[in-house]
């Protein structure tokens, strides 16, 4: 098992958490810190969607687990692809670490890093349609070098 | 010829371009008007390696995806 | 239920994390983050073992209910009184909110002002034996007020 | 006459004091061995709530607890 777990439709939340657990009973670590984003229930929607582009993410999770090894950690994730109704849940993010404070650090970061730059596109599924959820979807990190070009050529 | 895959939301097929680099591959997409309002905003990943920048040199066979803006969770 | 859970001895950790799930399941949170302190296999220690003084806990806790409950967020905790062997749990925290940003901010503050102020006493065992853990114990918020009406007085 | 409470690690039974305030209280508990070295780690609590004020007043029947520096979790 990689620690970086796709699965179709929603995360089954307890099989997830509960293997965690048992994956690192013995790793002495102090602290295990989920974060379980699930969905809300707003403006009419029944369901997310989403589209996964696998091998970049694998690469930004894989300089994740670098990054939290340097600092005695270790980081799991797991993420739902297609769609995932209303009150069921498609993203768990964790941190084990040895200590709380690394712990409690490293899972705002690692959250806000995949909020930020995880290859995911999320739509809003209503009446059954597929709507791409632009306003609140944001630029990755290096994104605008197609736009940049333009400018400087100045088209 | 170098292969451009358009990711997530752009409802674009992959297509075939002639282009050298990044900045030339640029100018060929912005003629498309379906393609052109989602330049500014995507990022970009050259045989799945993000690229940052906008002069890179392109070869014959690279696989070049465009990703539109994310919103993982 | 009160969200406030006190155990004799470890916390069973996947009954009381998927229960909590299932509690708040339709409540239309977005972030669930579970806090899950597990003991460390360190300096020769068999396990911990915890004092509560449950009234003040309490009071601690519904402080902290309101304090969610101001950002639109639910707290959970759970805790074990006595003896807690290494690798098994003896202190989870949670966090439930709309919100992610909400959530990570409140977590932090949470499980830093529970290590701070909640009326817990640990020691650690070793050969059987309960040595106060006083190194690692920090003096709680408004400590002092006996000592420095000495020094007031002169004495 | 006012029931002090020693909590946690400190390995001292209940006692009966007279003392109308917290100042008049510590004098007293600052007399014996076992305490003094404690006094000035710790919180104070009258009747479970938690007090902040060292000449806060004590009547008769209040139940004082001591409270060591703690560590949770």
């Amino acid at each position: 098992m990689s620690d970086m777990e796709l699965y179709e439709g929603p995360l089954n939340v307890k099989e997830i958490f509960g293997r965690w657990l048992d994956e690192e009973a013995e790793s002495n670590y102090g602290a295990y810190i989920p974060f379980v984003g699930t969905i809300r229930e707003e403006e009419g929607i029944e369901a997310l969607s989403f589209d996964i582009y696998e091998p970049i993410l694998r690469q930004w999770f894989e300089a994740w687990q670098a990054k939290a090894a340097e600092r005695g950690a270790k980081v799991k994730m797991a993420h739902s692809i297609g769609d995932v109704p209303v009150h069921t849940s498609s993203y768990i993010s964790a941190v084990f670490s040895p200590r709380r404070r690394v712990a409690l650090e490293l899972i705002e970061e690692f959250v806000e890093d995949f909020k930020a730059n995880a290859p995911i596109w999320k739509y809003d599924v209503i009446d059954g349609k597929r709507i791409y959820a632009a306003d609140r979807s944001t630029p990755m990190e290096g994104a605008g070098i197609l736009g940049i070009g333009n400018e400087e050529r100045g088209i | 010829m170098v292969k451009v895959e358009f990711l997530g939301p752009i409802a674009r097929e992959p297509m075939e371009v002639k282009a050298e680099s990044l900045a030339e591959l640029s100018k060929r997409l912005y003629d498309e008007e379906t393609i052109r309002p989602w330049l500014e905003k995507c990022a970009v990943a050259i045989n799945d390696v993000m690229v940052k920048d906008p002069n890179h040199p392109l070869k014959d066979g690279d696989r070049v995806s465009i990703l539109p803006p994310v919103c993982g969770g």
